[in-house]
């Protein structure tokens, strides 16, 4: 059947690798972390999973995350490109 | 073909007396168009529509310039119109009114339509209804029968005094 | 059902046939006599119908997209200023490869502010992807408004058409209709990327120029494949209940040395010119060219062609004559006459061919 | 307020959008996405998110998105909506639109589509400008906010989109911030359980737009909360009720200046507007606090 319309389909990395944007990269300190999630319910992308792991294929490093962490538990620590 | 040209004020429902008159024509087997010329009209102001009746399909749009029969469904119409402009010599003419109007060289004919309308109380905004009783006269001068006439009157309208004001000026018209 | 009917409420006896889903629409002169008799339809429960009163033609066409997109047949009415209105949504509609079927009642554009018969308006679309037909009379505006939703339909073509009808001189006209029972005539409405909630995808996303230019002749081929489905269709339709249409309607044609080419109305009363005419000696004949978009393939070659332009493209000339000339490489006499409403009888039509300067431009009643 | 443990955990926006770092609206859309759950058509008319969905052939919206032109997205959510309703469909149908599509060019179908009563959720993220097109001034631009037509600073107010939409007396509708996404969970989950036509207003900052660091996204909503600047409440059915971080703030509301201090976009902004904004920051929470005491 023809294609009438352009119809885009989910898919994972649709718009690329994006954490390639990166210039800061979100580092956790997993002894400062009290796995409140409050850095998972505010990321904008949502690249936090359930055990506050970064996706970093997919993070853009906006630091939200670090912002918000009321432990100061994660850094922002500047990519080497 | 036959063309007729009805004269009316916006409101009066010349434009449904040409649908009628036309519906009616249908009913009897013929080919009819009914043509309201169109403009900004308002209430009162004097409007004309047209309607076509013929044995073939009728192909033309444009209005009628050379009628056979003129319709003044508001006699006062005439005092800033000339309704017979155009109109075949011999031609025809219906005026709703309650006395005779002469036209040398045109067949002229009067049925007071507004007082038979108002003798059944017929009125819409207190505007009496003319065209259903107009087509009583124009059954009575043949343009269409007088079975048709009723039909088409009972298709638009679900009043029968509709019916009742047709036959009333058919009876009343002298020809 | 033999009746007696204006060219609108024949266009909403096709749709209440013809039972769209979804009709959105918006009231504007002489087109609001199609919108209210649908929504007394839907009133009386004659059509079921999701009837939705918009605010404007922008959002009506919107509405049908919105509608359409979700699978269901839709329609809308319009004309003039409210086709110009929504004339974004006129090629979204077609970019979005929705089948909607639109009413269109030729009127002039303002200003000066004129409620009568022109072209321009719906020419102003040619290049939105639409199918156009016009028809010529009352009967025509139903059977058109009926094959336009199975051509629009048809997998072949999944666009959506525009029927387009004079203002007053056939909307407001009553003449006799025939109504008929379509059985099966436009099959059950489908759509194959109609939105589906198990199969989630971005409709019409930010597209690159290469898929985009493949878009955009996709719709060129199938408005090509539409040729046949419109033939198809029409054949079939002749052969269901008699009545036989085509890209245009030609009139004592076969051995006329003279054409009269014209649109809508103008072709009817062009045929009686044909007959005064032929009284006289000229060998003349009418086509009423229906199809606009897809432009059909005229036989014009080795006679002399008058076009009536009812409509104009300011700097270049009538729009008519221009496909013609572009598309036959055949010169004729333009006349612009028509617009505004302007009254052209059969005796005006007549005397344009008596006149003819091809090669020339003429506007009737302006220029000399 | 919802707890983190009753928001779904499924995620409808595959990683990763193209939307800017630190960009609130996707975010929002998260939480709109986990509110309304899978049975559910997202209308988008030209903004960011007709971009930060991806380019064709893929997207990273895993829901159904019917793209659609700038004015229309209420109107085309109108005509879906009723054809889902024929087919006996309870599909949600939101449409998702930023301040422009909103506020200027989309005011006339939303009104129309409210007026009509249509089954459907309208969401505004509203940035306060074109997002899209690089920052113009739009009718939901603050007074004194630099924009590119703005040149020296908008010298109007912002548009009160939230009167206009409640003349409509719209069943539902409540205002939200990227800030408190579980608010706005709630309020979405909340729309889509009531008919008619909701309406959801979200304030939502934008760290290339405002001129601030994109980790302080969240920050500057909250400070737009704390300061008054942006008052979080929910209208169900004519009754105004504060939403829980707007309580803590309308007591005691901190002055404006942290929150202009903070945002580039102030910088031209006169002492004289400021002051202009403060006091229309007072009117605004003294308004909000009679209707809900039921004086207005």
């Amino acid at each position: 059947m023809r294609e009438r319309l352009a119809l885009s389909k989910p898919t994972r990395g649709a718009c690329g690798f994006t954490g390639t944007w990166r210039e800061f990269r979100p580092v956790v300190d997993r002894e400062k972390c009290n796995q409140c999630g409050i850095c998972q319910i505010h990321c904008p992308d949502g690249v936090i999973d359930e055990e506050l792991n970064i996706d970093l294929d997919f993070c853009k490093g906006c630091g939200v995350c670090a912002n918000v962490c009321p432990k100061k538990a994660i850094a922002m620590v500047r990519e080497e490109k | 073909m036959y063309e007729i040209r009805i004269h009316s004020r916006g409101g009066q429902g010349g434009v449904t007396a040409a649908r009628l008159l036309a519906l009616a024509a249908f009913r009897d087997g013929k080919y009819a168009t009914a043509c309201p010329f169109y403009g900004a009209e308002r209430r009162g102001a004097p409007v004309v529509s047209f309607v076509r009746i013929d044995d073939l399909p009728i192909k033309v749009y444009s209005q009628i310039r050379s009628p056979d029969m003129v319709v003044v469904l508001d006699a006062s119409v005439m005092d800033t119109v000339d309704v017979l402009q155009g109109l075949k010599p011999g031609g025809t003419v219906v005026i709703n009114s309650e006395k005779p109007h002469e036209f040398p060289g045109f067949a002229s004919y009067n049925v007071d339509l507004t007082g038979i309308a108002l003798a059944e109380n017929l009125a819409i905004a207190g505007t009496p209804i003319v065209n259903t009783p107009f087509l009583g006269a124009a059954a009575k001068l043949g343009i269409v029968s007088v079975d048709s006439a009723k039909q088409a009157i009972r298709e638009m309208f679900s009043d029968e005094r509709n019916v009742k004001v047709a036959e009333a000026a058919y009876e009343e018209m002298v020809i | 059902m033999l009746t007696i009917a204006t060219g609108n409420k024949a266009v909403a006896a096709a749709v209440k046939e013809a039972k769209p889903a979804v009709v959105a629409a918006y009231p504007i002169t002489p087109q609001t006599e199609i919108i209210e008799q649908i929504a007394n339809y839907v009133a009386t429960k004659e059509l079921d119908t999701e009837y939705i009163p918009v605010e404007s033609e922008h959002s009506a066409m919107a509405a049908c997209i919105g509608a359409a997109a979700a699978g269901v047949r839709t329609f809308t009415a319009t004309s003039s200023h409210g086709l110009l209105y929504m004339h974004e949504m006129v090629h979204w509609a077609a970019g979005a490869r929705l089948p909607i079927v639109m009413a269109n009642v030729n009127r002039s554009l303002g200003p000066g502010w004129n409620i009568w018969a022109e072209h321009t308006d719906a020419f102003s679309q040619r290049d939105t992807g639409w199918l156009q037909v016009f028809v010529g009379t009352v009967q025509e505006a139903y059977d058109a408004t009926l094959m336009a939703f199975r051509i629009a339909e048809d997998e072949r073509v999944v666009l959506p058409v525009m029927v387009n009808l004079d203002g007053f001189s056939l909307s407001h006209i009553m003449q006799s209709l025939e109504t008929v029972e379509i059985g099966d005539f436009i099959p059950p409405h489908h759509l194959t990327h109609a939105l589906d909630v198990n199969n989630p995808m971005g409709y019409g996303p930010m597209t690159g120029p290469k898929d985009y230019f493949r878009f955009r002749w996709d719709i060129e081929r199938s408005i090509r494949d539409a040729r046949t489905v419109i033939q198809e269709t029409e054949e079939e339709f002749a052969r269901r209940f008699g009545r036989k249409y085509g890209p245009t309607e030609d009139y004592r044609c076969e051995d006329a040395e003279v054409v009269v080419v014209s649109v809508g109305t103008l072709g009817k009363e062009a045929e009686v010119a044909v007959d005064v005419l032929r009284k006289e000696g000229v060998k003349a004949g009418s086509m009423r060219l229906r199809w606009f978009r897809p432009f059909p393939d005229l036989d014009l070659k080795g006679r002399e062609v008058v076009v009536i332009d009812r409509d104009y493209s300011f700097g270049f000339g009538g729009v008519v004559a221009a496909s013609i000339r572009a598309k036959t490489g055949v010169e004729c006499y333009n006349v612009i006459a028509g617009l505004g409403g302007q009254e052209v009888t059969y005796d005006d039509i007549a005397e344009f061919v008596r006149t003819r300067r091809i090669g020339e431009e003429m506007w009737f009643g302006v220029s000399e | 307020m919802s707890t983190i443990s009753e928001i779904p955990k499924e995620e409808y926006l595959k990683p990763c959008t193209a939307a800017c770092a630190g960009c609130s609206s996707s975010l929002c859309l998260r939480y709109v996405l986990k509110a309304a759950g899978p049975d559910t058509v997202l209308v988008i008319p030209a903004c960011c998110t007709s971009v930060i969905q991806g380019m064709y052939p893929n997207t990273a919206f895993n829901v159904p998105v019917y793209n659609i032109a700038f004015a229309a997205a209420a109107a085309c959510a109108s005509g879906m909506s009723r054809a889902f309703r024929s087919q006996g469909k309870k599909t949600n149908v939101i449409a998702y639109a930023g301040d422009g599509g909103t506020i200027d060019i989309g005011i006339q179908a939303l009104s129309g589509a409210f007026e009509r009563g249509t089954d459907f959720l309208y969401i505004c993220y509203d940035n306060e400008a074109y997002g899209n097109t690089g920052m113009q001034r739009s009718g939901a631009t603050p007074l004194g906010a630099l924009t590119t037509t703005t040149p020296v600073g908008k010298t109007e107010f912002k548009k009160d989109l939230d009167a206009i939409v409640a003349a409509h007396n719209p069943p539902y509708m409540a205002t939200a911030s990227s800030a408190y996404p579980l608010d706005l969970y709630k309020k979405v989950k909340k729309a889509l359980s009531i008919p008619g036509p909701k309406f959801i207003h979200i304030m939502a900052p934008c760290p290339p737009g405002w001129r601030y660091d994109s980790d302080r996204t969240i920050e500057i909503g909250k400070l737009a909360v704390k300061t008054g600047m942006w008052v979080l409440w929910e209208r169900e059915y004519g009754k105004v009720t504060v939403s829980g971080p707007s309580k803590t703030a309308m007591k005691k509301p901190q002055p404006i200046d942290e929150y202009i201090k903070a945002q580039g976009r102030f910088k031209a902004a006169t002492p004289a507007q400021i002051a202009e904004l403060q006091q229309a920051v007072e009117q605004n929470i003294e308004r909000i606090r009679k209707e809900e005491e039921g004086i207005c």
